[in-house]
């Protein structure tokens, strides 16, 4: 199996699982360096009998260079980290032609209502569907998330889609699938006895696929 | 717990604060008073700016005039308790006591005309959770008739749930402080506090003096505003 | 000092003469009352450690019969097989006795109560009788959140962090009573964490031995001190957010439910408000007593010991602003959650001069590696760990994929337990002659540390893995989910190492009660440090010391040239000393 | 205000008239019909702010004490701005 994270099937996917790598590169570094002086340190520094240790309080040069590197570091990251956060979650984030999708989360389900034929949301050809969440690949959609009664969250690990469904708020989440197939919806917020049961499956139709779905939902369609 | 820090047995002021333990115990506690205030301010604060609507007009449901003849009366309690600490910086035993006594009473007083306060809003209706169902008030919210006014909002459940735990919680203080308070005075007929030595007068000043602050600023947000 | 002395006289009689109830029991002595709340946490992290355990078996075995489960009540596991329910109480009754009522008083309760006034050179603490009223008052509050257990509907099982809704209205949970009892207990252990800290505080500022100047206290007393002003400002916060939830349970108030305009989120920022700086208060006191025992260790001065004192002080007060870390996905304005982000990447800084500092200590040192000094090093290589899994979290669209999942767990147990259970392993050790007057038993001592160290990594860098392939956390069968199946081999094997892991704490349990009576009788100054502490005899007599010590040097005058001996103690005079600094309160 | 500096005992009579008739004005303004509700708001926590002040000041001697004692009692002022202004800023986004 994959040891590191799995593949991601949405537009972001990428960028947060590159900021991944590069925070595990830099951590890494971090971490090697401390653990292997603290080793080195405790086997070439113990104690021998007759010998004192040498007497300082410190070096402020060093102190400087092991407050700025890490600081410069840590603000690099931060910038890195604000632009893609941007992409996902700025005010205006949501591409203008993205396709909704209403899904409403309760104790323990999630009630996803498509627009139907007319690709509207709130018009009488709406219907709904029970953990049964269906969207065309390579189509930005965007969701407005409600829920009945406790905090849920709405996530999809292979779109690295996480969003916290708040009673009494609705909150819009997008994202872009760019590869067909099925995959989980999981609830990621303790929402009470049945939370661990509160998974859905995910299915991405190629875009005429599921327009035709739309139009007819009786009809079945083969995911690959 | 203020009593708690007045029991400590006297001893000379250590450097460090420039103030004796229990009056810098005091304060360091009051800092955390604060911080308690704050967060049932503050979340009265932040609900209501993004729920005006579910706020009822000042003197719409509360009673302005009695509260705020009953604000007069904790700043006269204020003002007869450092007339007891001005008293005891005198050695003035007959005044102090006369004072702290005052103080006593009047904050009892408080408390007894707050008490009035709850028991006749919840007769009108208004309760912790909203209105009372088939009350004056839910009547008068239902049917959308000018109460005292205007119309009233069509639900008040965080109105009532904000002011009665500020409020409730400011009364609760204050008994705290009564008691407290009672402990003082009993003190203070025994003698404990001369002219040199009289830090437990003092300290109770202090959380009597903060308990008024607190009340000055719920006054205005809560009943004002 | 002729005041000062004056007041050890007032205070305390020399001649001890005071009831055994007096003494052991409602004692005001700042020692007592430390050991009293060491037997009281020691109790609750093995509750703790038991649940943790339940939790394990449930998570390695779903939904399998747990050995000895048929002992427990229909109510919770008919026929030994865990109930949902009952797995979200232990998850949540798991985390708030760790946090509240293990790791706090441990490091608060126990250390702050020990070592101020010991390390100060003060009698007792500024106030005896409110710190005995903050032990038994801490008491019924762990009373109360045991009490959950055992009432209709069962404890609390919203979580140790009891989101609203699902916390304020037992229709979604199911729990109403356990639900408010915990709220309640953390009001009643609230007060006394507040009562605690106003009396360390003042002492601190008012209770030092001539001398003691600011830039002269331990780094373990410096530590301590920010926490003790964090928990006074930090605590109210949940008690007044306690308070209102408990409202809405009890009285049909609606501030954190959505109905007519309630808030859910607002409980989550009140939590958090106090929630961060409450992970920094079980950090910082390990920090402190880490860097004392390190210094000890290395028998060099602390390397950078003011860069260390403003990183502590850093650390306190950016721990103020970055609440909002833990509520990126939580439907919180993105705009304040690049905000949150940036200021939580700054307490990497702080952390990293501490992290550094003690290497540079241990740089050219002469270092003793006795238990102690395995659990300090431990912990510095621990919480690296756990503080850079942090970053993860802290960079916003990452956190995005991790949060809420067993990478959460990862980092929260390495800094918990990897730091300040591992630090507090050694401050037991290192100070238990000082209270019981017996040493522990070393080899025990080393054996309990390296299995520790081999489980306990075993238990939780596993969960690194689990997080990354989105196992959720609090689940009770991640075979449910068709994405988490293939891990659960791995979820088995983090079930045995913590098995294991509990079975050797019982080696630490045994050395603990066992040296009580035949440890080896221990000298002042068994480890050869320089602090006050260790000029006094073990354990020390009431009112400390015959009369307050005066203060000549610096904290950690180890290996100093100015005599024989590899360490100075803070009391000694010896001549050509540089003169004491001119006030001690600049 | 200054040459009571130098009296025995700060005027405390004087304040007390001081907040009484500040809370006079206060339930003036609150009622003041033809002023915007903004400005009344404004007033009034400006007159609250001024006797929250008379009493930190005089009855509490604050301002007879050492300004460690001022800097530790203003401390956690900051912090709870700091959480009203985050939390508030959830609604106007
Ligand atoms: C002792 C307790 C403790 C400590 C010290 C910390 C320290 C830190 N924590 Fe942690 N945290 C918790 C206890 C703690 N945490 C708990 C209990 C939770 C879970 C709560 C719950 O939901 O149940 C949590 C959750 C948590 C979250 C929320 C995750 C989520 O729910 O999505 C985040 C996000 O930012 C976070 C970040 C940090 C950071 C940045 C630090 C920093 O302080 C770490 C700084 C340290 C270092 C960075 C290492 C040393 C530095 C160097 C070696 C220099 C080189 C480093 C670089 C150049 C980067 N923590
Ligand atoms: C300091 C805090 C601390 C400590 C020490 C631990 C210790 C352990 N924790 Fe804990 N854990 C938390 C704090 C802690 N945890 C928190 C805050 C959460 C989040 C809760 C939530 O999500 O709401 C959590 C959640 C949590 C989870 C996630 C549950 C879920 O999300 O579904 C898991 C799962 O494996 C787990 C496991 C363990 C294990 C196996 C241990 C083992 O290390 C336990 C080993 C046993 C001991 C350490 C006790 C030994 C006893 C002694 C040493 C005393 C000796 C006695 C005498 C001397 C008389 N913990
Ligand atoms: Cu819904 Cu968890
Ligand atoms: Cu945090």
């Amino acid at each position: 199996m994959n040891w590191l994270l799995p593949g991601g099937v949405s537009t972001f996917a990428g960028d947060i699982d590159r900021l991944y790598y590069v925070i595990l590169g830099i951590t890494g570094a971090a971490f090697v360096i401390v653990e292997v002086a603290l080793i080195w340190f405790l086997i070439k520094y113990r104690a021998r009998p007759g010998r004192k240790a040498y007497y300082t309080h410190g070096s402020v040069k060093a102190e400087v260079i092991w407050t700025t590197v890490p600081a410069v570091v840590v603000v690099m990251i931060g910038i890195l980290s604000g632009g893609v956060w941007n992409q996902i979650r700025g005010r205006d984030s949501v591409p203008p032609g993205a396709l909704p999708l209403a899904v409403h989360a309760k104790q323990f389900e999630w009630l996803v209502t498509y627009p139907g034929p007319d690709g509207q949301l709130g018009t009488d050809d709406d219907f709904e569907r029970r953990n049964d969440l269906r969207l065309p690949v390579d189509t930005p959609m965007v969701i407005a998330l409600t829920s009945e009664d406790v905090i849920h969250s709405f996530f999809i690990p292979e779109f690295r889609v996480k969003q916290d469904v708040v009673p009494g708020m609705t909150i819009r989440a997008w994202f872009e699938a760019t590869a067909t197939g099925e995959y989980s919806l999981a609830c990621a917020e303790l929402c009470g006895n049945g939370h661990t049961t509160m998974g859905g499956t995910v299915t991405v139709l190629s875009l005429d696929e599921y327009t035709q779905w739309l139009a007819d939902p009786s009809r079945t369609v083969a995911s690959r | 717990m203020a009593h708690a820090a007045v029991m400590r047995p006297p001893a000379p002021a250590e450097p460090g604060a420039g103030v004796y333990n229990a009056k810098l115990g005091m304060w360091v506690f009051l800092g955390s008073e604060v911080m308690f205030f704050t967060a049932l301010i503050g979340s009265y604060i932040i609900l209501r700016f993004g729920n005006e609507q579910y706020w009822a007009q000042p003197a719409q449901i509360l009673n302005v005039p009695i509260t705020a003849f009953n604000t007069f009366w904790l700043i006269c309690s204020s003002v007869t308790m450092v007339k007891a600490f001005a008293a005891a910086q005198d050695g003035n035993q007959k005044a102090l006591r006369g004072w702290l006594v005052a103080t006593v009473v009047i904050g009892a007083m408080f408390v007894g005309i707050q008490a009035y306060e709850y028991a006749q809003l919840i007769h009108l209706g208004f309760l912790p959770s909203g209105y009372r169902a088939g009350s004056e008030l839910a009547e008068a919210a239902a049917a959308g008739t000018p109460y005292h006014g205007s119309a009233l909002p069509a639900s008040v459940s965080l109105y009532g749930a904000t002011f009665y735990t500020m409020t409730g919680f400011h009364g609760f203080h204050v008994t705290m402080g009564v008691i407290c308070m009672a402990f003082v005075t009993w003190k203070a007929f025994r003698g404990s506090y001369t002219a040199t030595d009289h830090r437990g007068v003092e300290v109770i000043g202090l959380y009597w003096h903060f308990v008024d602050l607190v009340w000055i600023i719920l006054f205005t947000i809560v009943y004002l505003i | 000092m002729a005041t000062m002395a004056a007041t050890i006289d007032h205070a305390h009689a020399h001649v001890d003469d005071r009831s055994f109830l007096r003494k052991y029991i409602f004692s005001t002595d700042h020692k007592i009352i430390g050991i009293q709340f060491l037997m009281l946490s020691l109790l609750f992290l093995l509750i703790g450690g038991l649940l943790a355990m339940m939790m394990r078996w449930e998570l390695g075995f779903p939904t399998q019969p747990m050995p000895g489960g048929t002992l427990l009540p229909e109510t919770m596991a008919p026929g030994g097989i865990l109930l949902p329910e009952f797995y979200n109480s232990l998850v949540t009754m798991h985390g708030t006795f760790m946090v509240f009522f293990a790791i706090m008083p441990l490091l608060v309760g126990v250390f702050a109560n020990y070592l101020i006034p010991l390390k100060l050179g003060a009698p007792d603490m500024a106030f005896p009788r409110l710190n005995m009223a903050s032990f038994w008052i801490a008491v019924p509050a762990g009373v109360l959140m045991l009490a959950g257990f055992f009432v209709e509907g069962g404890a609390a099982g919203a979580g140790w962090t009891s989101y609203a809704p699902l916390s304020a209205n037992a229709e979604y949970s199911g729990v109403s009573l356990g639900q408010e009892l915990w709220c309640l207990s953390l009001v009643v252990l609230g007060l006394s964490s507040i009562l605690g800290a106003t009396n360390y505080i003042t002492t601190v500022i008012n209770m030092r031995a001539p001398g003691m100047t600011w830039f002269r206290m331990p780094l373990s007393i410096w530590s301590l001190f920010i926490t003790a002003i964090l928990t006074l400002l930090a605590i109210p916060i949940l008690s007044g957010a306690a308070i209102m939830l408990l409202f809405d349970q009890t009285i049909g108030t609606t501030f954190f439910l959505p109905a007519e305009g309630g808030q859910p989120l607002l409980w989550q920022h009140l939590f958090w408000f106090f929630g961060h700086p409450e992970v920094y208060i079980l950090i910082l006191p390990a920090m402190g007593m880490v860097s004392d025992i390190i210094a000890n260790g290395a028998r060099k001065p602390i390397f950078g010991y003011h860069s260390m004192v403003y990183a502590i002080i850093g650390i306190g007060f950016l721990g103020w602003i970055v609440w909002g870390h833990h509520m990126f996905q939580s439907g919180m304005n993105p705009t304040l959650g690049t905000t949150f982000m940036i200021s939580t990447m700054l307490i990497a800084v702080p952390s990293a001069i501490k992290t550094f500092n003690w290497l540079g200590t241990l740089w050219r040192g002469n270092i003793r590696l006795h238990v102690p000094m395995l659990h300090a090093c431990a912990f510095v290589a621990m919480f690296v760990i756990g503080g850079l899994s942090g970053v993860y979290m802290a960079s916003t669209p990452v956190d995005i994929y991790i949060h809420d999942t067993y990478f959460i767990v990862a980092h929260l147990h390495y800094v918990l337990f990897g730091g300040s259970l591992f630090a507090l392993f050694g401050a037991i050790t290192f100070w238990y002659p000082k209270m019981f007057g017996r040493m522990m038993n070393p080899l025990l001592g080393k054996a309990h540390f390296w299995l520790t160290f081999l489980f306990y990594n075993l238990t939780f860098f596993p969960m690194h893995e689990l997080g990354l392939q989105g196992h959720m956390r609090r689940i009770y069968d991640p075979t449910q989910y068709a994405f988490l199946q293939h891990l659960q081999p791995l979820n088995e094997f983090i079930t045995l190492s913590a098995f294991l892991l509990f079975a050797v704490q019982l080696i630490f349990a045994v050395n603990f009660i066992m040296s009580w009576w035949n440890g080896k009788k221990a000298s002042p100054n068994p480890w050869e440090d320089t602090g006050l502490e260790w000029s006094t005899p073990s354990p020390p007599p009431h009112g400390n010391w015959p009369e307050t010590p005066t203060v000549h040097h610096a904290p950690y005058e180890f290996s100093s040239p100015l005599v024989q001996e590899d360490y100075l103690m803070q009391n000694r005079k010896v001549e050509g000393a540089p003169a004491a600094a001119a006030s001690r309160t600049e | 205000m200054e040459q009571t500096e130098h009296a025995k005992h700060p005027p405390y009579v004087g304040i007390f008239a001081a907040l009484a008739v500040l809370t006079a004005l206060e339930l003036g303004v609150a009622f003041f019909e033809n002023w915007p509700k903004r400005v009344i708001i404004l007033v009034l926590v400006f007159l609250a702010i001024w006797k929250a002040l008379l009493v930190a000041l005089y009855y509490m001697h604050l301002r007879f004490e050492p300004n460690r004692l001022r800097i530790l009692a203003l401390a956690p002022l900051p912090l709870a701005v700091i959480l009203v202004i985050a939390v508030i800023t959830e609604y106007v986004w």
